[in-house]
């Protein structure tokens, strides 16, 4: 578990000493991240030789103490946010000093970094709702790094996020009244299904759902994450929102009484439906190409969600395997997606969808990126989110939900239409927007990463699988 | 010990009474600085009461502690007061940003310091 | 002695009608005068009846914040001068 | 015993009361105010949820105590933060 | 009966505070309603037993608070009385939901689970301190307390992006020297409230917000102008307490024979947990005043 300790101390002591002496901050955010991923590669083989590892802190009763648990879904999404966080970190490198990326940017994605660690290993409702809500607070100070134009949408999710985690505490703060004891495992099994459980577990889902933006909860989403710097959009909309979506999952696997699995399955099943066509069309109609991929994070969210639905209601392990999937390709697809909007955002100088007219053109790279990527979110092979979206309909077909499969089929047409009206843009060569300046072509590389990266997933789609596998054998 | 613990009692109940006393004056005095005065020092002195008829019950620290709090409050109250008046004397001097009247309450407001406030605010 | 305590608290709720209906800002920031001394008194009142001495240390803290705050709030409050 | 009741009654209706402030608003600064007070009910729950052991005679639940504690802490920084936020639209509004 | 009583009007009060501060129609009042709110439920926390809590509120609610909402109420723009459409349909709405929250939370059991509170007095020994809320605080769940720590720190960092300008008047010269003469008395009492901490309530939170209260009332009377974000030194006290937690963390790791995570060997945690409050202390005492009291311009005294 050192691993797991140098995972979470390392970047935090790293933004300490940012703060301390500014001018080191770019190197140790390089290092930081870099060792951050060598540690959880490191970490991932350890806990698929030797089985899920555990800490007690301070070496206290399970009782008593805050535990710590390395599974091996645990140990993929630290290697996901680490290495993130260190292809962010490098785009962000090579574009600080023409997008003149204030200083506090450093030390801040690096306490995202540590929030987030500390987060996927904690097994503590109560320590779960600190790391939730020094996540949120991390996200909202990053959102502020646009200057005057992003304080508003970033008060509003301040705001949000801070009624979620109330919510969120309310819930636990029911738990621990009826049953004493606030350790994940030690609780696993112990709720009874009767109405006060029933009401702690609204409000805990109610509040991650806000702090997740699942639809119809998503409506601070598309404005703060338009508003932020790329970079720091690329890590809200990839990682940030994973955390609640984490709990969620945590919380309705172990702790919820099974008598409550079918109904929370259809509310979810309702979510994820409404995500995946409603958010989706919004996304096909807004003409900012931010708010576009901000509002395809919200459409996307929905088939983790319908995964979680249906993992509840069918308990398949294809499902969890879905689900997880979903979840790291959208990341490095959403990252990537962002990256390149926000490199041509910045070298066309326009916000709008309609005026990245041929960018094909002028900015090739960064146009393959944002295509790459969105293939992923639409699901064409080879990428992480054809192999997640074809998992899930070897479930679906296992189970033999039919109309399943077609909504499926809608909702993948639905991410086709939205990607595709920027692809069919760029590729009009007719009248396109001439650049501010000649655009570079390191930042459009670094973009391109994350999108290669999600391309990847395909051809280890196999490891991946084995390792979702192993947690439910 | 009986007679002190009445004498306890006594001594509460009188701060009761100022106590009592501080908070109809402020709600029946006719200006703000009246009202003030009722505040600042009639609870003072009901603290004080309650202290002194506490203090007969408790050990020697505790009433140390006690008169120390008392001190305090005493001071405070003092200090308080002062600034408190003076500040609402130069805000009725100037042009106030934020002691809003709420409206209707013009016409019924009856003491003449909050005058020119009021009429400043619109 | 809790009864006590009830008739302070009951006399502050009697206070509290001048400073809900004010007119004044000084009428308003009376509250914090009100609340401050009544308070400290409950909490001497309280640390007796519950045998908490720990309440003493409450009540210093209170006494010591109501005689500073003052001081800071019609400060901040003065920037409109 | 029924003190219980009494305090578990105040700490929903705060809650209720914060909750449809957060909602209504209409000023920021009265959403933040009203998420405090729904903060506060939970809290309240909370300590009274900490109380229990003390009817039956027992000390109160100091874990309670140091998580409600926490989450004071935890309160007054979101709230700091949000009113600087708040000050900073503020003053460019005024501008 | 005198207790149920209290308890009654407690909540009455309390209650009414808050209603009014929420529907009240102009905003200054809803903030000094507020105020008044916090020193009631101080109050309450001493009623029910928890004076760790009741010293914690004291500090804020009674406290920074004020002041906070004050630099936000100087910016509000002039037409404060809002037009509040008190609505039915909301209102029924919310009363729905919180019949129904009421109905679940007067489910909860009226004796508790006896397990965790157990467990806390049989390692209450080994834990270095005598007062079982410290213990928890710092031993047992300290991971809790250094992200408690993180989040104030982040939440300074946020507000730094925030900035706005705000001036700094001349004091008066009562409220100067007034401010003056507290400010030994908040010092001892800091110390005091930090040492007591180990065997009775108190500890860092409660001694930092009183230190910090300190810290703005003299700030606000333009003294202490070197306390800024630009100064490294008070850099270095604001991430001290992290710091100082993280790296006796390490080197506990290192030490210990079980090599575990922010586990203090028996002998030496009451000294451990000592040194850590009272960086902590400084740390949280640094970090809220300049929460509070921002980066202001100061005015030039006046004559």
């Amino acid at each position: 578990m050192s691993l797991a300790l140098g995972l979470v101390i390392i970047p935090l002591l790293a933004a300490l000493l940012m703060l301390l002496w500014p001018r080191l901050a770019r190197g140790l955010q390089l290092a930081a991240a870099l060792l951050c991923t060598i540690l959880a590669t490191m970490l991932l083989q350890l806990v698929q030789q030797e089985g899920s590892q555990q800490l007690f802190i301070g070496g206290w009763n399970p009782l008593l103490a805050i535990r710590w648990q390395a599974d091996s879904v645990t140990a993929l999404l630290l290697l996901l946010s680490a290495v993130l966080h260190l292809l962010v970190s490098g785009y962000a490198l090579a574009v600080q000093q023409r997008d003149k990326l204030a200083a506090a940017f450093w030390p801040l994605s690096s306490l995202l970094l540590a929030s987030l660690q500390a987060l996927w290993l904690s097994r503590d409702l109560f320590n779960l709702y600190v790391c939730l809500e020094l996540l949120g607070m991390v996200a909202v100070a990053l959102v502020t790094l646009s200057g005057d134009k992003a304080m508003r949408p970033a008060l509003h999710y301040l705001l949000f996020s801070l009624f979620a985690s109330l919510c969120y505490l309310l819930g636990v703060a029911l738990l621990y009244g009826a049953y004493g004891a606030l350790d994940l495992p030690l609780l696993q099994g112990q709720l009874q299904a009767n109405s006060l459980t029933a009401a702690a577990l609204v409000l805990i889902t109610l509040g991650l759902m806000l702090k997740a933006a699942w639809w119809p909860l998503h409506l601070w989403l598309p404005a703060a994450h338009a508003a932020a710097p790329a970079p720091v959009s690329a890590l809200l909309s990839a990682l940030v929102v994973k955390g609640p979506l984490f709990i969620l999952v945590l919380v309705w696997t172990t702790l919820a009484p099974a008598a409550f699995l079918n109904v929370a399955a259809y509310a979810f099943l309702v979510c994820a439906l409404g995500a995946l066509l409603l958010a989706g069309v919004a996304a096909l109609r807004t003409p900012y190409s931010k708010t576009l991929v901000a509002y395809s994070t919200v459409a996307q969210l929905g088939y983790a969600m319908l995964a979680l639905a249906l993992m509840l209601s069918f308990n398949l392990p294809v499902f969890t395997a879905a689900l997880w999937l979903f979840v790291m390709a959208h990341a490095l697809a959403k990252a990537a997606c962002f990256l390149s909007i926000g490199e041509m955002q910045q070298t066309l100088g326009v916000k709008k969808v309609a005026q990245l007219k041929g960018a094909s053109q002028t900015m090739p790279l960064a146009m393959f990126a944002f295509a790459v990527a969105g293939g992923s979110l639409i699901g064409l092979p080879p990428s992480g989110g054809f192999l997640a979206k074809w998992v899930m309909l070897l479930g679906l077909w296992q189970a033999q939900q039919y109309f399943l499969l077609l909504v499926l089929l809608v909702a993948t047409l639905v991410s086709a239409a939205y990607i595709f009206r920027v692809v069919v843009l760029a590729f009009d060569r007719a009248e396109p927007t001439a650049p501010d300046f000649s655009p570079q072509l390191l930042p459009q590389w670094l973009a391109l990463l994350p999108a290669l990266a999600v391309w990847a997933m395909a051809f280890f789609s196999m490891p991946l699988l084995a390792i979702l596998q192993q947690e439910l054998s | 010990m009986s007679w002190l613990d009445g004498l306890s009692w006594f001594l509460l109940l009188l701060g009761l009474v100022f106590f009592i006393a501080g908070s109809l004056g402020l709600l029946r005095f006719p200006d703000q600085f009246s009202r003030l005065h009722a505040v600042t020092k009639a609870d003072t002195l009901g603290l004080g009461l309650v202290v002194l008829g506490l203090s007969i019950q408790s050990s020697w620290r505790e009433t140390l502690l006690m008169l120390l709090i008392w001190l305090l409050v005493m001071c405070s109250g003092a200090v308080s007061c002062q600034l408190l008046a003076r500040f609402s004397r130069d805000a009725a001097d100037a042009e106030p940003l934020i002691s809003h009247q709420e409206p209707g309450q013009t016409a019924n407001s009856t003491s003449p310091a909050s005058a020119p406030v009021t009429k400043r605010a619109e | 002695m809790m009864y006590l305590a009830v008739a302070i608290l009951l006399s502050m709720l009697l206070g509290m009608w001048r400073v809900i209906k004010g007119p004044t800002l000084l009428d308003r920031l009376l509250t914090i005068q009100l609340f401050g001394s009544a308070g400290v008194a409950i909490c001497l009142i309280l640390a007796k009846a519950l045998s908490m001495p720990a309440l003493l240390d409450v009540a210093l803290l209170l006494a010591v914040l109501a005689a500073a705050i003052p001081a800071a709030l019609v400060q901040r409050l003065r920037r409109q001068i | 015993m029924l003190s219980l009741y009494v305090y578990f009654t105040l700490a929903t209706l705060l809650i209720g009361f914060g909750a449809y402030g957060v909602w209504r608003g209409p000023e920021l600064l009265r959403r933040i105010l009203a998420l405090n007070i729904m903060g506060a009910g939970i809290f309240l729950l909370m300590v009274t949820l900490a109380y229990r052991p003390v009817l039956q005679g027992e000390p109160a639940d100091s874990v309670l105590h140091a998580l409600v504690l926490t989450g004071l802490v935890v309160a007054v920084s979101a709230t700091a933060f949000a009113l600087a936020l708040l000050g900073r639209i503020l003053q460019k509004g005024k501008a | 009966m005198g207790l149920l009583l209290f308890d009654l009007v407690l909540a009455t009060v309390v209650l009414l505070l808050a209603g009014t501060a929420i529907f009240s129609r102009n905003l200054t009042h809803a903030v000094m309603l507020f105020m008044a709110f916090g020193v009631m439920m101080a109050l309450a926390w001493a009623r029910l037993a928890a004076p760790d809590l009741a010293l914690a509120e004291a500090a804020i609610g009674a406290g920074l608070t004020g002041a906070l909402c004050f630099t936000a109420l100087v910016r509000q723009p002039a037409a404060l009385d809002s037009k509040v459409a008190t609505s039915l349909l909301p209102i029924c709405f919310v009363a729905l939901i919180t019949a129904a929250l009421l109905f679940s939370v007067w489910q909860i059991p009226v004796s508790p689970n006896p397990a965790l509170s157990h467990e806390v007095s049989v390692a209450l020994p080994q834990s270095g301190v005598a007062h079982p809320v410290t213990a928890v605080l710092l031993n047992f769940r300290s991971w809790d307390t250094l992200l408690e720590l993180l989040v104030l720190l982040l939440a300074l960092l946020g507000a730094q992006q925030a900035q706005s300008s705000l001036t700094l008047y001349a004091g008066w010269s009562l409220s100067l020297s007034w401010s003056r003469l507290l400010s030994p008395l908040i010092i001892l009492l800091t110390g005091y409230l930090l040492w007591r901490g180990a065997a009775a309530p108190g500890g860092a939170f409660q001694a930092g917000a009183l230190l910090a209260s300190g810290l703005v009332v003299l700030r606000l009377n333009q003294q202490l102008t070197w306390l800024s974000w630009q100064n490294p030194w008070v850099r270095l006290a604001a991430l001290s307490g992290l710091l100082v937690f993280v790296l006796t963390g390490l080197f506990s790791l290192l030490w210990s024979s079980s090599r575990l995570w922010l586990e203090w060997p028996t002998a030496y945690a009451g000294a451990v947990i000592l040194g850590i409050e009272s960086f902590a202390t400084l740390a949280i005492a640094v970090t809220l005043t300049l929460l509070v009291v921002g980066e202001p311009t100061e005015e030039r005294a006046d004559a």
